[in-house]
């Protein structure tokens, strides 16, 4: 689904305070699989994020989605971006908001706004369809985020932290909402996440980055019986395990 | 200023600020009243305010007068008009495709100094005098206006924004018209006043040099050669004109806050 | 009159042989062009087949294009602008007809009651007022200046547009005023000011200013309906000599002078007849003034069917 | 980027070139008096302002007293309705209450048509340089003033909250915070205002009294139909105006670096 | 310190779609306290924040700050907003952005850049100083913003979720670097998170807020011995017994 081949991105490239954000990031994502990715702050993830959905063109090595080198945005692609409140129309309702990249389905206007009202209550904001998003909290404007790339239904969803403004029982819900889409919708996802628990409990793999220039550091499958739940899983040993294990791996490489 | 105010205190009732722009106008008026009473203006070519107000009021039943106004209102309404239609494509075209924009640059830049004075008996020749060249000229001028402001308001949309649709597989096009248009509409707007009151002016202006016996600015001219001048006619007609831009202005600015309650919400303006 | 007046041939028959009968004429909103309201007011257009529309335009400058592109006929525009206009090569001008000649007092430097200037010597080095830069109005003070030994190159002219003169005038910005009815009239009697001097005097007597203009091409297609134009204008200058009343009725169909005015001011001469000689003495001045580039037989460009 | 900027730079000439040929082409064909070719026009130029001696670096006298005094208005007048712009601009979008008092008069005054108030102009200003500046000031301070207005309101309302918070002083705010952000829209009211500017001196040089200056030429080139020098005083116009332009993109690009670079604006 | 009686707030007053967002909202915070505020997302918390700075007026109640009525926004206080990247000036770089509201404290420019300088270095950006927000990654924008309350030293902190963006590791570094700085200069704090963890780690108080309209239903003193550190802090039985109290709290007053 996802091939990344000897990824490097320089920001500024040729003046002095040039940036490697990413350098030689190898990484492939099966279809289906959920990848979580986790790294110290400033690391290069979202960079890792944009150059996936071909929003900047990375310096170096080579991206594949589903074959294709990676040139402009793929087909079927959904992002929640990590500034959320900022990729929202402020013109536009929420409802509008999730329904418009539903213009590229076909789907004629009631459809749109049936599967936007869908989206929406799926993540807890039935009622809210006809605020305008500077009405809304920032928790709120996050899951319309969240809510928009559900409607859409990618095969790919890059996700950048996308749980972070959220209480702990809505960021459950949530976590829980992308286990059950995905296995309804065969849908390929890669989460960036800063909270290791939930790497280990949504993912079925969780990549390690190291500190800038980003690589991989470690890369763990996710063994864990399924169908997951909040309670059970996190109970489970190996759950217990494998988080020590990515919470180890990141610390090896923080900045602070 | 209170201190508050910058960050946008509570507006103060409709009451109180419609009474302040009256106070705002009427000091506008006591103080020409004043320049002319005192004899500090000429009162012969500075007529006092209320004695100009009085001979406006007076012109509206002058048909003679009310043919005038008629003929540079369709002229101002279509070349606005023009403008706008040419303008703001134009301006998301030169806007959001650099290579175009630097293109065409040079004829732009080396276009727009042009005064009309100097365009009017060229544009005279080669399309006739009469409404056409009015409009001709008044497009000309309030097109920059339009133009500049959907130029530097594309600039303005967030990238981010962009990037949103963008990452959802929205061509170029889409992006243009569902962000970027939507995003600087109301500086877009802003760009649309200042071009209502361009086009007035340039209506007025070329009656008064080029009119061919219809218009304001024809009122105004005879009035001028006149012996002696008729000040207080050409203040009157002044005054009309002045109205109708302030009239046009708030219309314009009542419609903008419909259009663009989500902006004006956002930055705590009444809505 | 000069020495070799141009008789008009009697009326013709009947419209018969026009080339055309409705004509745009554009006009000034000056008393100068009262001769094609006349003729328009008394039917003399009627008479030679013509349906004459006057449009009033606010400077000769804008008529031009409006005549190239065939939006009117032919133009009442002043001769200087007209001959520089052909000089240039822009515009290939053919008088129909001539209009208007200063009189005596009709046109008058002026200068308030308590000004210094007393006598023509006075404006030496002084700065005056003209509607347009380098047009008939120097074109005569010069003529007149240097009759009264005045060098006209120590006067300073600013273009000051026909409303402002007054404000420029009592504001002290112009020290003397270039004036043309009806302001004379009007300045002698609300503020006392004080005539300096004719420019349409001495050499400059009854200097032409303005005529009745086509192109070249125009009058070539229409041959005899700018003879019958000419036949009427002349015919209004014959019932203008002696006739206040026929010019003041029409004045303020086009101008701003309102009826007591009209009483009042001094007219200009309406050509009843047409006169090379007194039309190339214009052209002479100006080439003197290095105004035009080569010399202008004026005769050439006149109506050929009324000169001689 | 910087292969781009060649590139754009060719394609630019390229397309001038191609349209001053079509130009000239068009021109001797139809062979209008009106309309002379780019090439008589340039000759006419070079005759009346650029033959001068070297000491004046080829200016002929006609140059440096034309064309010198209109630069000179024009400049003043540009500065005189920048600042006068900014200021009231800034002032009517920061303050609700200069808002209401200033909105009516301002918008009436906004839509007069200044050569109808020349006369008044007259009486309020005198003749020449204070009437014409007078004049620039008032037909160009509009873009300004409306675009540094819109700018002013339109601060992030998340900016002016971190202000107060951190109680920065009024004039602390304006210097730092709104007055950065409504750069952007000022500089779109200023690059309107530039070659407005430029319009509006050529107009000020019809005004009464005055004698020199590119409008004053091109009046008098109009009056004597001396069509070659009035179209010399309009490319003149034009050239100025690119001129004038390009230096203030190389400002703006200075001053709006960072704007510029955060919207990932390439330029 | 901080005194909030009966407060309540409610957006778009007068329209039919009035929001509720605090009603009856009673709160005391005593000088030098750190006091965590949870809540479901959407349910004020925000919205509270930002009566007590004095950028909104709240409808109903009262709020006291050092005894005064809050009018205008009180002295000596800073605010980390939950919208932290766009409370950034873009135009300035990182160290002007910490700098500027140290104007307000009568200290000449080396002195303001030292303190900035400082301040930046304490959230681990060394060395960013020159740059642009817009070339931080969002984490790091965070952390500029948290630097630039810090310092201004101010006698009363708001902050809004202020280490949501960030990895684990620098999280905690963070919150051992707020526990530092309160220890120090005698600082109020009011926090507000969504880590049930992490409020009952930093705070001194955990308060709990019902969703829409917000009101208290939760005040936990949390009695912890000091000095508190990650390890053996996390591991203490009163600790784990607080955060599950908390969480019940939260959970029984969520939104989804
Ligand atoms: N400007 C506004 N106009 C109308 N409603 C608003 C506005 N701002 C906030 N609200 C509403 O008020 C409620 C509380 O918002 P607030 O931002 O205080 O929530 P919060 O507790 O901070 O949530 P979160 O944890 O998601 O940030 C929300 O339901 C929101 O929709
Ligand atoms: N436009 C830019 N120009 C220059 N440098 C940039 C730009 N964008 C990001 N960077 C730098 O690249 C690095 C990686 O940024 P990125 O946003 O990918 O980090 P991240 O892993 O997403 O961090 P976080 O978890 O804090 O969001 C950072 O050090 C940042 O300073
Ligand atoms: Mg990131
Ligand atoms: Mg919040």
């Amino acid at each position: 689904m996802l091939e990344i081949d000897n990824l490097s991105h320089v920001y500024g490239g040729g003046s002095p305070n040039a940036h490697h954000a990413i350098e030689g990031l190898n990484l492939s994502v099966a279809a289906g699989e959920l990848l979580c990715i986790v790294g110290p702050s400033g690391c290069g993830k979202s960079t890792l994020l944009r150059s996936i959905a071909g929003l900047i063109t990375p310096t170096g090595g080579q991206i594949k989605v589903e074959g294709n080198v990676v040139r402009q945005t793929p087909d079927n692609l959904a992002v929640v971006f990590q500034d959320y409140s900022r990729s929202l129309f402020p013109w536009m309702s929420v409802a509008d908001n999730v329904a418009l990249p539903l213009r590229r389905r076909n789907m004629d206007k009631r459809r749109r706004r049936e599967a936007a009202l869908e989206a929406l209550d799926s993540v807890g904001l039935a009622g809210a369809e006809r605020k305008y998003p500077f009405q809304l909290s920032g928790g709120m404007q996050q899951r319309v985020a969240i809510a928009r790339a559900l409607a859409y239904r990618p095969t790919l969803m890059l996700m950048d932290e996308p749980f972070g403004s959220v209480d702990a029982q809505t960021r459950e819900d949530l976590e829980d909402l992308v286990l059950k889409v995905r296995g309804h919708h065969q849908m390929t996802i890669v989460l960036i996440t800063h909270d290791i628990d939930e790497s280990v409990y949504v993912g079925d793999r969780v990549v390690v980055l190291s500190k800038a220039p980003a690589h991989v550091v470690g890369d763990l499958k996710v063994h864990l019986p399924g169908p997951r739940d909040q309670i059970s899983t996190r109970e489970h040993p190996d759950f217990v395990h494998l988080r020590a294990e990515v919470g180890r791996l990141v610390r090896g490489h923080a900045t602070v | 200023m209170s201190a508050t105010t910058l960050s946008r205190a509570r507006p103060a009732p409709a009451t109180t600020r419609w009474s302040r722009r009256a106070a705002g106008a009427l000091a506008f008026a006591a103080l020409i009243e004043l320049l002319s009473r005192t004899g500090v203006a000429d009162p012969a070519f500075l007529p006092p305010a209320t004695e100009i107000v009085g001979r406006a009021v007076t012109l509206v039943s002058d048909s003679a007068f009310r043919g005038h106004a008629l003929t540079s209102l369709l002229a101002w309404a279509m070349g606005l008009g023009l403008a706008a239609l040419i303008a703001v494509p134009l301006g998301l075209l030169l806007g959001s495709v650099p290579i175009i924009d630097a293109a065409t640059r040079s004829i732009v830049e080396f276009l727009r100094p042009i005064p009309s004075v100097a365009l009017i008996p060229l544009v005279a020749l080669v399309i006739g005098t009469g409404l056409q060249l009015r409009v001709t000229l008044v497009v000309y001028a309030s097109l920059w206006p339009i133009l500049y402001n959907t130029m530097y308001g594309l600039r303005g949309v967030d990238p981010l924004a962009k990037e949103s649709l963008r990452s959802y597989g929205f061509g170029p096009l889409a992006v243009l018209l569902r962000v970027s248009l939507p995003s600087s509409a109301p500086f877009i707007t802003t760009g649309f006043r200042l071009a209502a009151g361009v086009a007035l002016i340039l209506t007025v202006s070329t009656e008064i040099v080029a009119g061919r016996g219809e218009g304001m600015g024809v009122f105004i001219f005879f009035a001028g050669i006149a012996m002696p001048a008729r000040m207080t006619d050409i203040l009157a007609g002044v005054f009309w004109v002045g109205l109708f831009g302030v009239v046009v202005n708030a219309l314009l600015v009542a419609a903008e806050r419909r259009a663009f309650r989500w902006h004006h919400a956002r930055l705590g303006e009444p809505g | 009159g000069g020495a070799t007046t141009a008789t008009a041939p009697p009326a013709a028959p009947a419209a018969g042989g026009l080339e055309k009968t409705q004509l745009k004429i554009a006009t000034l909103p000056a008393i100068d062009s009262a001769a094609i309201y006349v003729a328009i007011d008394q039917g003399l257009f009627e008479k030679e087949g013509l349906d004459v529309t006057a449009q009033v335009v606010q400077a000769s400058p804008e008529a031009i294009p409006m005549m190239l592109n065939g939006e009117i006929d032919a133009m009442f525009g002043n001769y200087v602008s007209m001959f520089q206009a052909h000089d240039k090569g822009s515009l290939k001008v053919r008088i129909l007809a001539e209009g208007s000649r200063a009189s005596p007092d009709s046109l008058s430097i002026m200068a308030l009651p308590d000004s210094p200037i007393k006598t023509a010597k006075d404006l030496e080095g002084k700065t005056i007022n003209v509607n347009v830069l380098h047009n008939f109005q120097e074109l005569a003070l010069a003529q007149v200046l240097k009759a009264n030994n005045v060098d006209p190159a120590t006067i300073k002219y600013v273009q000051v547009t026909f409303q402002n003169i007054m404000p420029s005038w009592t504001g002290g910005q112009i020290d003397a005023a270039y004036l043309g009815e009806p302001m004379v009239t009007a300045a002698t009697a609300s503020m006392g000011a004080r005539k300096i001097l004719d420019p349409a005097s001495g050499p400059a007597a009854e200097f032409p200013i303005s005529g009745y203009v086509s192109t070249q091409e125009w009058y070539d297609k229409n041959p005899k309906v700018a003879a019958a134009f000419q036949r009427a204008i002349h015919n209004a200058g014959k019932l203008m000599e002696n006739n206040r009343e026929v010019v003041a009725k029409v004045l303020p169909n086009f101008t701003q002078i309102d009826a007591a005015t009209a009483a009042t001011v001094t007219f200009p001469y309406f050509s009843s007849n047409d006169n090379p000689v007194r039309l190339q003495r214009v052209a002479d001045w100006m080439l003197e003034a290095k105004w035009l580039g080569k010399a202008i037989e004026v005769e050439s460009l006149m109506s050929p069917t009324t000169s001689g | 980027m910087r292969r781009g900027g060649v590139r754009t730079a060719a394609f630019r000439w390229l397309v001038l070139i191609v349209l001053v040929l079509v130009w000239e082409t068009a021109t001797r064909v139809s062979g209008s008096a009106f309309f002379p070719p780019p090439s008589a026009i340039v000759a006419r130029m070079h005759a009346m302002w650029f033959s001068g001696p070297p000491a004046t670096l080829f200016l002929t006298d006609s140059a440096i007293g034309n064309i010198l005094p209109s630069l000179g208005r024009m400049a003043a007048g540009f500065a005189g309705g920048a600042i006068a712009g900014v200021v009231l601009g800034l002032a009517l979008g920061l303050s609700a209450r200069a808002y209401d008092y200033l909105d009516g008069v301002l918008q009436f005054l906004r839509a007069v048509p200044p050569p109808a108030l020349v006369t008044v102009f007259l009486v309020l200003f005198g003749f020449g340089f204070r009437m014409q500046l007078a004049f620039i000031v008032f037909s160009i301070v509009w873009p300004v003033l409306l675009n540094t207005a819109d700018g002013a309101r339109s601060v992030e309302p998340l900016h002016l909250q971190t202000c107060q918070v951190f109680r920065l002083s009024r004039a602390e705010r304006l210097r730092r915070v709104v007055l950065p952000s409504t750069l952007p829209k000022m500089f779109a009211g200023l690059r309107l205002a530039l070659s407005l500017s430029l319009i509006v001196m050529v107009f000020s040089e019809l005004l009464p009294g005055t004698t020199n200056g590119i409008g004053f030429q091109i009046t008098d080139a109009y009056s004597t139909f001396d069509l070659p020098a009035m179209w010399a005083a309009i490319v003149l116009l034009g050239v100025l105006g690119y001129l004038l332009n390009e230096v203030f993109l190389i400002v703006e690009r200075r001053v709006l670096g960072w704007h510029h670079a955060a919207q990932q604006l390439i330029t």
